[in-house]
């Protein structure tokens, strides 16, 4: 599975993209088998109300399931307009 | 409906000409535009504008296809550029055409409302002092409750 | 400000690029334009409209300055033509620059409701079946009390 | 002091301007004095509440006094915009 980070996700871990295999039921525990890898995942998903996922290019919840999922997203609260 | 997303500048007066253009039964046509401006408390040399290929596309024509549907609109229009953008550049629009001047003023309304929030797009500020992201407001998430 | 009465077409996107092209200052731009359309229950011939040479002018440019003066406007531009309109025709367009999108939006918005029902401008439907004034209506009145 | 018709007003009392020596005081008087002149003018006054006035070109009331007033107008609600 992909996994994405934009903008301060992407700078703190260090890279825009990365293919992991995870056997995550859902989000939250793809999250915690990034933040056991290294430090810069830890620090960036130190507060997970400060950020937002998509799931397969879809909005979605920390508890939604990654069955099936292709690309994983992580990145903070958007600011278009 | 029709949904652009590029790092170019568009030309707001024949968007806007465009799109009036085809709307000659509708009562009513908004546009907003967004331009980058100085910040309140320094000088801006830049916003950068990052973005999530291929999911902002399907954000934004979700987002108009909604307001087409709330606000029963004859058409709708939006265009947001992303990458690095000087002050007085203009950096988005949308257009609305309804039969009815309240349509037409909500469903803009809407549109930014949800594009604020709800579209992949993240700024980056870039002043003389450094540079850093621009934090999402709780008032840009509580205004999408009005709907 | 600018506030122009005319009888002859005004160009959308002319107007629209020079009012966008003064206000790289702000943050936001909001234009609304009003067109001639079909009736619900018959095709339209024409839109007749009169005015009050004068009187229209001082109260559009009232109307204007309370506009800026309330929403911190940065440029306010008003056009509303009067005379024998078809349908698709462009009747008007107000155009709103402010830092805030609010201020934008709520000033455009404000200018319509006051140029409804304060600004001195009849509106006569001509059809196959006759011709007619159309009458305010009482809800364009309450919207008055909004501000 | 002249006084202006507009839309349905101007129709029914047949012209849009006309010159009138009036001792009137206020707009109210000055209705009164129109409104026995010919039936035209009953007609196209009989109903105030569907009626606006502007003294010297700024809206008004119907008690609003004339003195010194140059010029008055009467038209049904606008409809602009």
């Amino acid at each position: 599975m992909d996994i994405l980070y934009f903008a301060w996700v992407r700078e703190r871990i260090g890279l825009p993209r990365e293919r992991v295999d995870s056997t995550a039921a859902t989000v939250a525990e793809l999250v915690e088998e990034l933040r056991g890898r290294e430090e810069r995942y830890a620090v960036a998903f130190s507060d997970l109300s400060a950020l937002r996922v998509a799931v397969d290019q879809e909005l979605t919840d920390f508890d939604a399931p990654l069955a099936g999922a292709r690309e994983v997203a992580f990145f903070p609260p958007m600011t278009g307009g | 409906m029709r949904v652009v997303v590029q790092e170019e500048p568009f030309d707001l007066a024949a968007e806007t000409a465009a799109f009036a253009q085809g709307e000659g039964s509708s009562g009513a046509i908004v546009t907003f535009t967004g331009v980058v401006r100085d910040l309140d408390d320094a000088p801006l040399e830049a916003m950068e504008i990052e973005h999530y290929p291929g999911m902002t596309e399907k954000a934004l024509h979700d987002i108009a296809a909604q307001a087409v549907a709330r606000f029963d609109l004859q058409d709708v229009l939006v265009i947001h550029r992303y990458g690095r953008l000087v002050p007085g550049a203009q950096i988005m629009m949308v257009a609305t055409a309804a039969r009815h001047r309240r349509s037409a003023f909500d469903a803009a309304d809407f549109l930014m409302d949800y594009l604020k929030s709800r579209a992949p797009f993240w700024k980056r500020e870039i002043t003389a002092k450094g540079e850093s992201w621009v934090a999402a407001k709780d008032e840009d998430e509580a205004a999408l409750k009005r709907w």
